[in-house]
């Protein structure tokens, strides 16, 4: 047997399997999903062992001819990890969490605050008006000022939204709302285009229907 | 004791972090954590792929529900672990484990690859399905949020030309499709910026809580 | 695969070819042996080296202005690296129209001089040496000052208002819904006798976003472990399965019902994001929750989970910031946790006046940013329609503030 | 033959969606499955029969089409292949339908790209549309094509003061003295107009900041979707218009069908690809009307109710 066509008839009932879901959960979802969730979890953590244990820790730290020697601290905050599997000395196991929680909140607690807060700021200030602008370009930069300000008052915590602070709010909510209808309008081509993508796979590379 | 000591390594490492940025001799110490974390992962991994095999193992031995599925998971995920430890199919000992050839590579490009575009191509349906049920003028913020994505459906199709290509070119903003593109980029935009601007600094309040320990539920408790 | 392989190999081409020119003549710092009787470029001038500002040591900035024969009588140019023992080295060519390059292959502290050479058809025509210059190493990155000013603002109002709190001010906070209608959506899982669905989003614990649904999962889990209802959580990431139990367990504990717990609760899938989602829609539809929460970083998978969950009847509150995928979840669900309010929500639910103070420290940075957003557009529009010069430098202050680079 | 499929699954879409119109007249919500279907028979029914419809083309597209129109016969166009094999089928229809284009005003085609990946796709276009549909142009004299040259924003300074700096001769070997469409031309600014097509770096945005910006060159930008709203602010200052993803692809075809006789037999595979895209997109808009039919009667019952 060919193992090329093999291999697009296994992907063609994988295909299916997945596609049955919509209809109602069945036995050959469960099927697909069970190979799914077997081989995946075993594929990327082969993936992540060559990568990180070899590719990363072994050649900088052993390998290597000068061999980093910080390294090894990964190691042994992976090797306290496994105190978990002991129930006498699984809270050894919470100092890798403390140190993986501490250094993500102390990481990016300023890249957010620059990427996010300062650079969003930062581009929002513009001129209104500048020679040669139509009418509409002063409209459009009018209303993207109001609209960053009004969203960021819809925000505030410690203020009732009541009078004008509650007016901007409700316009803030507005320009979120037409920024979430927006997007969503937005997405869906890209959408159809991945299902495109699969039935050209079952009716194309599979039942060559297409020509 | 058992808990005063995470609380002091979240504490202590956070705040170098926090600082790092500022002096370059400590600016990879960011790189270098990456580098940690990769290497705690595949440990935790252990744990993960451990319970992983307990939950259907269990399932199997007791025969409970769908048991017959966790055979298949466990065959599917030992053979996969099989194939990618000792690279088989590899020419070369030392390349890349999902190289040319090699198991790891048939697996994905038969199994991982088409499963996991049509479970992602599932969400043209729920698209379809999704705006049937939320587009609707329930009341003022839903029917900004309707028009909208009207706007920008029709404006994606020819239906919106068909519909406004009588207005004339000197207000040809109106014509759906134009004014598809600049609620793209004034209205969306603006939306978004303010998004990503509370974004940065709800992240940086979070941070200081669980640097300062105010938050740590996560660290378990002392009892045990 | 093929793409790479390309990629490398061209990036193998360009490295090798760069070598072997590099090795060309290392001597020929002058060489202007002028044997077709052409005539040799004109220098470059105004040549400059500088170290470059704040950096760990490794780095010298070349600046020259081009030769007047650039780029119609010239081949190109060469960067020659002169050490303290008057040892020569080519370490780079660059194209015609080039007045820039940066050393970064120099030793901390050693003094070193250049000369950019014209290349032309004659030969070369070598610029002045530069004096000596060194790649010094910096202790403080002075030009992340505004970032620090600024950090410590924003970072201070926080702590301002955390001890205000504690001396037992009063704060108000305004309500949010989707945080609200948690406790109701609790009772009603229990009631029903069904369980919570808690999905903290499919990155590890290296993202800001699963650390406040784990933050978050602590508030939930003590509600649950109340009410005595049963929590399903299935997770794509080993570290997230394990903070997640002594989340959990803590939450147990300090009910009172440490027997309630158990380690089944939190349950790995796999890695795979597509698979995690096959499986928890499987879980889903099989074990029919009456809530589902959505809360940390999601991508492509929002709806699919979202519109499943609706499929089952179930209450769903979902959070995120990804702004790209928050349209699906306000499409498709009851409650959405907007951005910001996701990393609010463990501080709103705890109730603890100290953590709430925190909510209005952000406030303030709120404030800063709207009045930088309308003075600094005042200021420019102003500036650039009437030419106003007060304007204009509180413009280049409002910049240097938040100039990011 | 297909002709009679594709009407009848139009056919079964349209009264499928009355029925579903007069059912949801009641007040009732449809069960989502009915949905799915619905989307399924859509977009497969149009990928089987080839289902296109015309597209009239937004101001954004009509100003690159009508600026390539309104040229002097003869101008010299500059198209840069700056895409890889993954960007292919968005940009490359764009490609080919500017190619047809600037052959058919009979202007004067100089093809380059900035990506190694980019040879390929350069090449295929050439080979399979300019050659085949265009027997009649001789290399050097309507068209040119000078190939890869590594070095990306580089190559782009250099070019734009000259191209004999960067090139010293085109793709074959020859060198520009003796290609005649080189012969009055020394830099990038000779050129009328320029069109970068992708969608990475380096690639339209380079083109604009460092040729048509300094060299004052008119450049109108094909570009992938999803960069699409990143390069819309240098629009209309600094591109004449530009072209985003499959849409912008699909709306100059159909232009170039509606002004062109000679092309009604081209292949289209922007107009192909937006035919079940378009589909969907009314089957979806139909059932949000739908949506807020039942919702609206749902409400005036429970209000008499």
């Amino acid at each position: 047997m060919d193992w090329q066509i093999f291999g697009v008839w296994l992907a063609a009932f994988m295909t299916l399997g997945i596609i049955s879901f919509l209809y109602k959960d069945n036995v050959f979802y469960k099927a697909a999903e069970a190979i799914f969730i077997g081989i995946s979890a075993g594929y990327w953590f082969i993936v992540f062992f060559w990568d990180s244990m070899v590719g990363k820790f072994y050649v900088q730290a052993i390998e290597s001819p000068e061999p980093e020697h910080h390294v090894w601290v990964g190691l042994i905050l992976g090797i306290l990890m496994l105190a978990r599997l002991s129930n006498k000395v699984g809270w050894i196991a919470r100092w890798p969490l403390a140190f993986v929680v501490g250094a993500t909140a102390g990481l990016y607690m300023m890249m957010f605050f620059v990427s996010n807060a300062m650079v969003q700021v930062q581009s929002t200030i513009m001129p209104l008006w500048e020679t040669g602008d139509g009418w509409f370009t002063v409209f459009n930069n009018i209303v993207i000022i109001i609209g960053v300000t009004c969203g960021l008052v819809y925000f505030f915590f410690s203020k009732k939204h009541e009078g004008a602070f509650g007016v901007a709010a409700k316009i803030g909510i507005w320009f979120l709302m037409v920024t979430f209808g927006a997007s969503f309008g937005y997405t869906v081509m890209s959408r159809m285009s991945l299902m495109l993508g699969r039935l050209d796979f079952l009716f194309g590379t599979w039942l060559e229907m297409i020509p | 004791m058992k808990r005063l000591i995470p609380v002091l390594i979240t504490s202590i490492v956070g705040t170098v972090l926090v600082f790092s940025v500022f002096f370059p001799m400590a600016e990879t110490w960011g790189e270098d954590f990456s580098l940690f974390f990769d290497i705690i992962a595949v440990f935790a991994f252990f744990l993960g792929g451990g319970n992983l095999v307990r939950v259907h193992l269990i399932k199997v031995l007791n025969k409970k529900g769908d048991w017959k599925f966790s055979i298949v998971t466990l065959i599917a995920f030992a053979i996969t672990l099989t194939a990618g430890l000792f690279k088989f199919g590899s020419v070369d000992i030392a390349a890349s484990v999902t190289a040319e050839g090699t198991w790891m590579q048939t697996i994905f490009n038969n199994i991982i690859a088409p499963l996991s575009s049509t479970m992602y191509a599932l969400l043209a349906f729920f698209v379809a399905s999704a705006s049937y049920r939320a587009f609707r003028a329930k009341n003022r913020e839903a029917t900004i949020l309707l028009i909208a994505a009207f706007i920008i459906l029709l404006g994606r199709t020819p239906l919106g030309m068909f519909m406004t290509g009588w207005i004339p070119e000197w207000f040809s903003i109106a014509q759906i499709p134009n004014l598809a593109v600049w609620i793209m980029n004034g209205p969306n935009l603006a939306g978004q910026r303010a998004i990503l601007i509370g974004v940065g600094l709800g992240v940086v309040a979070m941070s200081l809580r669980l640097i300062l320990g105010m938050d740590r539920t996560y660290l378990g408790s002392d009892h045990d | 695969m093929t793409k790479q392989a390309i990629l490398a190999g061209v990036i193998l081409v360009v490295l090798l070819s760069a070598g072997a020119f590099g090795q060309d003549r290392p001597e020929a710092v002058v060489d202007s042996s002028n044997l077709t009787g052409a005539i040799l470029p004109a220098p470059v001038t105004n040549i400059e080296a500088k170290n470059h500002k704040y950096d760990d040591g490794e780095r010298i900035d070349l600046f020259w202005e081009k030769s007047v024969d650039d780029p119609d009588n010239i081949f190109g140019y060469k960067v020659y690296r002169i050490d303290k023992d008057g040892a020569s080295e080519l370490v780079r060519e660059l194209l015609p129209g080039t007045t820039e390059y940066f050393d970064e292959e120099v030793e901390n502290d050693v003094p070193y001089q250049y000369i950019v050479a014209v290349v032309g058809e004659a030969g070369e025509a070598p610029s002045e040496m530069t004096p000596e210059v060194m790649a010094a190493w910096e202790f403080f990155n002075f030009s992340k000052l505004n970032i620090l000013i600024l950090g410590f603002i924003v970072c201070g109002s926080v702590l301002f208002f955390i001890s205000s709190a504690k001396s037992g001010k009063k704060l108000f906070i305004r309500k949010i819904g989707g945080l609200e209608a948690l406790e109701e959506a609790v009772g009603r899982a229990t009631e029903m006798g069904r369980p919570i669905l808690f999905i903290p989003g499919i990155l590890d614990l290296d993202d800001v976003q699963t650390l406040a649904a784990i933050t978050i999962l602590g508030k939930v889990s003590r509600v649950i472990a109340d009410y005595d209802s049963k929590i399903l959580m299935p997770v794509s990431r080993s570290l997230v399965m394990t903070s997640a139990r002594e989340t959990i367990k803590e939450s147990y504990m300090s009910a009172g019902r440490p027997d309630g717990y158990n380690d089944n609760m939190v349950q790995y899938i796999t890695d795979e994001q597509f698979g995690y989602v096959a499986a928890v829609n499987g879980i889903m539809v099989r074990e029919k929750p009456a809530t589902c929460l959505y809360l940390g970083a999601f991508f492509a998978e929002s709806l699919i989970l979202a519109e499943t969950g609706n499929s089952i009847g179930a209450i769903q509150i979902a959070g995120t910031a990804r702004p790209g995928q928050l349209p699906f979840f306000v499409a498709a669900c009851d409650y959405t946790l907007i951005g910001e309010e996701l990393f609010a929500a463990s501080a709103y639910l705890s109730g603890d006046p100290k953590q709430l103070g925190s909510l209005k420290g952000q406030d303030i940075g709120k404030i800063v940013a709207m009045s930088a957003i309308i003075l600094g557009t005042l200021a420019m529009t102003f500036a650039s329609a009437w030419e106003l010069g007060f304007m204009q430098s509180l413009l280049d202050i409002l910049n240097s503030i938040f100039v990011t680079n | 033959m297909t002709n009679i499929g594709l009407y009848f699954s139009i056919g079964i879409i349209v009264i499928g969606l009355l029925a579903i119109l007069r059912y949801s007249l009641k007040g009732k919500d449809i069960d989502r499955r009915i949905i799915f279907l619905f989307m399924f028979i859509t977009v497969a029914s149009s990928l089987l029969f080839k289902m296109e419809f015309p597209e009239k083309p937004t101001l954004i597209v009509k100003k690159v089409f009508n600026k390539i129109e309104n040229l002097p016969e003869g101008s010299r166009i500059l198209i840069s292949f700056d895409f890889d094999p993954a960007m292919k089928p968005e940009v490359m229809p764009m490609a080919n339908a500017f190619v047809r284009h600037c052959m058919v005003k009979k202007h004067k085609l100089y093809i380059m790209t900035l990506w190694a990946t980019g040879q390929a796709l350069m090449l295929e276009s050439i080979e399979e549309v300019l050659k085949p549909e265009f027997p009649d142009a001789v290399y050097g004299e309507d068209y040119t094509s000078l190939g890869f040259k590594a070095g990306g924003v580089g190559v782009l300074n250099v070019i734009i003061t000259d191209f004999r700096k960067m090139y010293a001769t085109d793709e074959h070997g020859t060198p520009l003295d003796e290609i005649p469409l080189f012969a009055e031309v020394t830099s990038a600014k000779d050129m009328d107009l320029i069109l970068p097509i992708g969608g990475g770096a380096p690639g339209p945005k380079e083109w604009i900041l460092f040729v048509g910006d300094p060299g004052k060159v008119p450049i109108a930008p094909g570009l992938a979707a999803v960069v699409a709203p990143l390069i819309y602010p240098y629009y209309p200052k600094q591109a004449i218009g530009l072209l985003g993803g499959v849409k912008g692809a699909a709306e100059y075809e159909s232009e170039l069908l509606r002004n062109y006789d000679q092309f009604k037999d081209m292949d289209t595979p922007a107009l192909s690809m937006m035919g079940p895209q378009t589909m969907a997109h009314i089957v979806i808009i139909a059932f949000i009307i739908i949506g807020n039919i039942t919702y609206f009667r749902k409400r005036r019952m429970n209000d008499n109710a």
